[in-house]
């Protein structure tokens, strides 16, 4: 089966369901939709894509993709791959745990890298970072907060050893020890 | 003062058992010696029990996806060996092979062969060592493990003579290996490969028939097929439960579809499966390497016709688009997932790591077991810390 | 030869009566017999660390510890040394007092048991008319270390780790003092000379079939008493990290090495001289034959260390309670049937047989009534 | 050799001083496990003066019985009371008063028996047979005492049963 004809083969059994073949891939217009078409995808006799191989996120600066691979445990010969576009600042996905248990981790992580929000997963919380971070570190325009800042520690041992440190890197130093102490657990409220 | 002591006796005849039992919070890791790495598992007891376990990862996490993103593509190979630190070898075939889907390049059989030798070597590695581990959580002092490392060494010494390195190999090129494998290498190989069969049968006759070994992981962890598909388990794991899905088979990538092997499948997907199914492919695996070696031809072992893209590999630039490529490595499905947008740099790069994901069913396995269970259970996973994290 | 160390220590106390009143003989007599068992004790354990290092690792293709000194004998010196300057950690929120004290507590009484021991003719430092019970007694002591080691740590895998201690022993001893009990009945006292003395001229108890039947579950149940494998899991180092003494370190932690050493010892020299004939043997001195068996039985607990894996807890308590126990008492009747059917003789063919066929006979049942787990032959097939 | 009696009767009673000063602890230390623990003590020293005083026997059998019911005791405070992984298991001496007067009792019952007794040590002397062998004991527990003996083993008989019985309830079905 070409993709045209599984496209086809989907929108006539699910309709009103959306599809457009990128590359290789089919992008559900409606991420809303998702759920539909993996079940579908998953019962369907002749597909039978049981095995949901790869979650992931990617970052399009414009907007966030997440590409999931589905492949058949009983019929080997099919895969596809599925992709769902949402907006970065509002990243709402359904979630394909009720479906897939194997997503459950890969999702977590998409969540922690990228900030997917995945609705109806068990269990959202960081799982590569550690509780209270701030940011999602795979986007692109992720900044790293320390890469040109000096530790509090390395200032003073800079300054022991006779090196002298701008004013302005003392400062950032300081905000950045208690600032992080005191915004925590607001902004994952926010955030989280 | 009656009073008092009326509400004690109520508050001990709430249980439903008509006790009341107290659940000890355990945490087991991150520094633990068999936790295969820095990995803690919050394991709620009731006794020795297990009520929950929650798996908590990261703490290795050096975001190994944003540095691929930030280098280029070829400089990301020996990143790739630390992923899976046991199965550089694998690590490197997954890669190369999802960068040559991406630009196109076709690789010569002798190429193809080494690397099918290699990657069979590493899942022999793995599996001894594995088992060995696993004889390690269940109790036994070391002499399991030191058998397998005696095997494991052989192969790291062809692996060092190879590539330079035991077990940080980055020997694998795009568009071939990096070095030719040398007709004394080749003799190296034939002999381990002929001697492996003798050191299986030691080591099976040794463990599969012990009484311990049989009481500690028969019906343990018993991981249904069902739940096996549905969490996305690959590898060994998967075939213990009786799921026959090889994708050395599946997509018959690489010289797959030129050699003679089976698939061993497990009968109730226990822990006593998942180290038996583990045994069988070894002996698999030893058919494999005989045939590839047998089949070995001298040739180029780079491409011959270099793509453009290709010519130097620092300043390769793949064609826009992406890939993703799969093998079966050791441990199961081991994925990446590019996206190239035409720059020295891949613009998405996604490593599916297969202990990472198998790890989903832990829970599911060791609830209603015993602490010591819990562990063999972990054990018999399979998990690499450098690739859980990644 | 035999009587080297009876000789020294007379010699000593004799030279102290040529100087001393005569109440100071007794006080040297008894100094003399301490300090060589406090000697004895270290010394021993020592010694086994390197044994057990040394022929653990020809199990495992390895050749040991063999740079400290000639073939590594200085090595437990090397490691004593480093045990002593090691920092001495407390947790913070540990009971002091409790984290002090259990070493000693544990190493006390595996030292005192060294007491009942007779290492040859005439080498028992004290000739206890209830020695077996002393051995008994003072064995069980170590139980209320452990527990206070794991209480006192503040750390819940200690707590596991003693819980499953105390379980253990207690399940362990009832066993393993049913099994002396047939030595006792055929011996008629609790003193471990008189029991020595009963298994001269070849008259080893483990000849018998009830003696070689007590003789293993002795040997097993001594085994889990002290802690080691397969029955470590009170220290399971995959499991619960190393259990009780999970937050020991420096010389308090040698101290429990020393009381788990030790009292492997004393299980095997009780073996010895409870079913081994204890120091008889021919043309040796009997010192040097009752270090001979011991070492052998200590070799075999090695052996074990190097081959099986660890039980699970259930299973530990079920061998216990199922089989070793019942089986411990079907021995005391068996015991009672020799004693009845052999009239003074060692060996009589009906002494023998009835017996056999009575502990056969249980041992089999045992089995069917238990069904205890059997390897399960499983089919892998192999597709496509 | 009166030098050696008296080295023994120091001994002696060191043993019995601290054999109160542990059963005060016992009594009064405020952490549960510690109380547990100095009963233990008071068991042993009591296993001590029953060994001077020729009773090899019954102090090797109190050590041996009691150590063991002392372990099995501390481990049910704690398991009941304490949580597990909780450092404090606090005592609550809520039935002082009961105590006290129990214990009165009792004293006013033992005291004149205590009074009674001559002074120790009641042994001629150290060469003179024990006063009670092991083998009086059994004779003695399987002719005279054969009645309170077997009512015993009745009583922890069916303590074995009703033991099994509780624990079999746990299960389901």
């Amino acid at each position: 089966m070409t993709l045209d004809e599984v496209k086809r083969h989907i929108e006539k059994h699910l309709p009103g369901v959306a599809l457009k073949p990128v590359r290789e891939s089919l992008l559900v217009e409606n991420p809303l939709d998702l759920p539909r078409v993996v079940e579908f995808l998953k019962a369907d006799g002749v597909l039978q894509l049981n095995y949901l191989s790869s979650v992931t996120g990617v970052d399009y600066l414009t907007f966030l993709e997440c590409v999931y691979h589905l492949y058949s445990m009983e019929n080997k010969t099919y895969s596809l791959q599925l992709r769902v576009r949402v907006d970065r600042e509002n990243p709402h996905v359904p979630s394909l745990v009720p479906i897939f248990r194997g997503a459950e981790f890969q999702e977590r992580e998409a969540y922690d890298m990228y900030g997917f929000q995945f609705d109806g997963h068990p269990d959202l919380r960081r799982i590569l970072m550690w509780d209270g971070y701030v940011g999602y570190p795979m986007r692109k325009d992720y900044k790293q907060e320390d890469s040109e800042v000096l530790d509090r520690d390395d200032i003073e041992w800079l300054q022991k050893h006779g090196v002298s440190v701008a004013e302005e890197h003392i400062k950032m130093a300081e905000s950045l020890q208690t600032g992080g102490e005191s915004e925590q657990p607001e902004s994952e409220q926010t955030e989280g | 003062m009656f009073e008092k002591m009326r509400v004690k006796t109520k508050v001990i005849d709430s249980g439903k058992s008509g006790l009341d039992t107290q659940t000890l919070e355990v945490n087991v890791g991150p520094q633990h010696p068999s936790t295969h790495g820095v990995f803690r598992m919050t394991i709620v007891l009731d006794g020795e029990v297990v009520k929950s376990l929650r798996p908590v990862m990261g703490y290795l996490h050096r975001n190994h996806e944003q540095i691929a993103e930030n280098i280029t593509y070829s400089a990301s190979m020996p990143y790739t060996d630390r992923l899976d630190y046991f199965n550089s070898m694998s690590n490197n075939q997954a890669w190369a092979m999802t960068v040559e889907q991406l630009a196109e390049v076709e690789i010569p059989d002798r190429a193809e062969y080494i690397r099918v030798i290699m990657s069979e070597l590493t899942r022999l590695v793995n599996h001894v060592s594995v088992i060995g581990f696993l004889l390690n959580d269940m109790g036994a002092f070391f002499t399991p493990t030191l058998f397998a490392f005696r095997e494991r060494e052989k192969v790291l010494d062809v692996f060092e003579a190879v590539s330079g390195s035991r077990m940080m190999c980055n020997y694998l090129r795009f568009g071939g290996v990096n070095r030719d494998l040398t007709d004394d290498q080749l003799g190296q190989i034939k002999k381990i490969v002929a001697d492996f069969p003798a050191f299986l049968d030691e080591f099976e006759t040794l463990l599969a028939q012990n009484e311990i070994v049989c009481m500690r992981c028969q019906n343990v962890g018993v991981l249904p097929a069902e739940l096996a598909i549905n969490a996305s388990i690959t590898g060994p794991m998967l075939r213990a439960s009786g799921v026959n899905y090889d994708i050395r088979k599946v997509d018959q990538y690489s010289v797959y579809d030129r050699f003679e092997f089976k698939i061993p499948l497990g009968e109730k997907g226990d822990v006593y499966d998942r180290y038996y199914v583990r045994m069988l492919e070894m002996r698999e695996s030893l058919k494999i390497l005989n045939q590839a070696l047998e089949q070995i031809e001298p040739g180029p072992f780079m491409a011959p016709k270099v793509p453009a893209c290709l010519k130097n590999p620092r300043n390769f630039k793949p064609p826009v688009g992406e890939a993703y490529g799969r093998v079966e490595a050791p441990k199961g499905e081991l994925g990446f997932y590019v996206v190239s947008d035409g720059s020295k740099e891949p613009w998405r790069y996604h490593v599916r790591a297969p202990s990472f994901i198998n790890l989903t069913v832990l829970e599911a396995m060791c609830i209603g077991y015993k602490l010591a269970d819990a562990i063999v259970i972990l054990g018999s996973i399979d998990i690499v810390l450098g690739e859980v994290d990644r | 030869m035999d009587q080297m160390f009876v000789n020294i220590k007379a010699a000593l106390v004799g030279l102290s009566d040529k100087v001393f009143p005569d109440w100071v003989g007794v006080l040297v007599s008894i100094a003399v017999s301490i300090v060589a068992i406090a000697l004895l004790g270290p010394l021993i354990m020592m010694y086994l660390t390197l044994i057990e290092r040394k022929v653990v690792a020809r199990m495992q293709n390895r050749i040991g510890p063999n740079r400290v000194g000639k073939y590594g004998l200085l090595q437990p010196l090397a490691d004593g040394v480093k045990m002593l300057i090691k920092e001495d950690i407390v947790p913070r929120n540990a009971d002091k007092v409790l984290h002090l004290l259990a070493p000693i507590l544990i190493v006390a009484p595996a030292l005192l048991v060294f007491a009942v021991l007779p290492f040859g003719r005439n080498m028992t430092a004290v000739d206890l008319n209830v020695g077996i019970l002393f051995f008994a007694a003072i064995s069980s002591i170590g139980t209320i270390g452990i527990f206070m080691a794991a209480w006192g740590s503040n750390n819940k895998f200690s707590v596991l780790g003693g819980m499953r201690s105390v379980a253990q022993m207690i399940s362990y001893e009832i066993p393993m003092v049913m099994s002396v009990v047939p030595v006792l009945l055929a011996v008629g006292s609790l003193s471990t000379n008189a029991i020595v003395e009963a298994q001269a001229d070849w008259h080893w108890f483990v000849f018998t079939p009830w003696g070689f039947l007590g003789c293993v579950i002795f040997f097993l149940c001594g085994v889990a008493e002290c802690n080691r494998s397969p029955f470590d899991l009170a220290e399971a180092e995959s499991e619960i990290i190393a259990g009780f003494h999970t937050e020991y370190s420096g010389m308090k932690f040698a101290l429990f090495y020393m009381a788990e050493f030790m009292s492997a010892f004393t299980i095997s020299g009780m073996t010895t001289t409870l079913f081994l004939g204890g120091w008889q043997g021919p043309l040796l001195p009997s010192w040097l034959w009752f270090f001979l068996k011991t070492y052998g039985l200590i070799f075999i607990m090695l052996w074990f260390r190097a081959t099986l894996p660890r039980l699970r807890v259930d299973q530990l308590m079920a061998l216990a309670w199922k089989f070793l126990l019942p089986l411990s008492l079907v021995n005391i009747v068996a015991t009672c049937i020799w004693h009845f059917l052999s009239d003074e003789a060692f060996f009589t063919p009906a002494a023998f047989l009835v017996p056999l066929a009575l502990l056969v006979f249980s041992y089999w049942g045992l089995m069917k009534l238990n069904q205890p787990y059997m390897p399960e032959k499983r089919v892998y097939p192999l597709v496509d | 050799m009166p030098q050696l009696e008296f080295l023994i009767k120091c001994g002696v009673y060191g043993l019995m001083g601290l054999g109160i000063i542990a059963a005060v602890g016992a009594v009064l230390l405020p952490n549960l496990f510690h109380a547990g623990l100095a009963l233990a003590f008071v068991l042993v020293t009591i296993a001590g003066i029953f060994m001077s005083v020729g009773a090899e026997f019954l102090g090797m059998v109190q050590i041996l019985l009691y150590v063991g019911g002392v372990m099995t005791l501390i481990i049910y405070t704690i398991m009941l009371t304490g949580r597990l992984g909780a450092k404090d298991v606090r005592a609550q001496n809520r039935q002082g008063i009961f105590a006290a007067i129990a214990a009165g009792f009792f004293v006013c019952w033992i005291g004149p028996l205590i009074l009674k007794t001559g002074a120790w040590p009641q042994r001629e002397s150290d060469s003179a047979p024990p006063l009670l062998s092991v083998e009086d004991l059994g004779m003695s527990l399987m002719t005279e005492y054969v009645f309170p003996f077997e009512v015993l083993g009745v009583l922890l008989f069916a303590v074995l049963i009703g033991a099994i019985v509780i624990a079999r309830q746990d299960r389901p079905s």
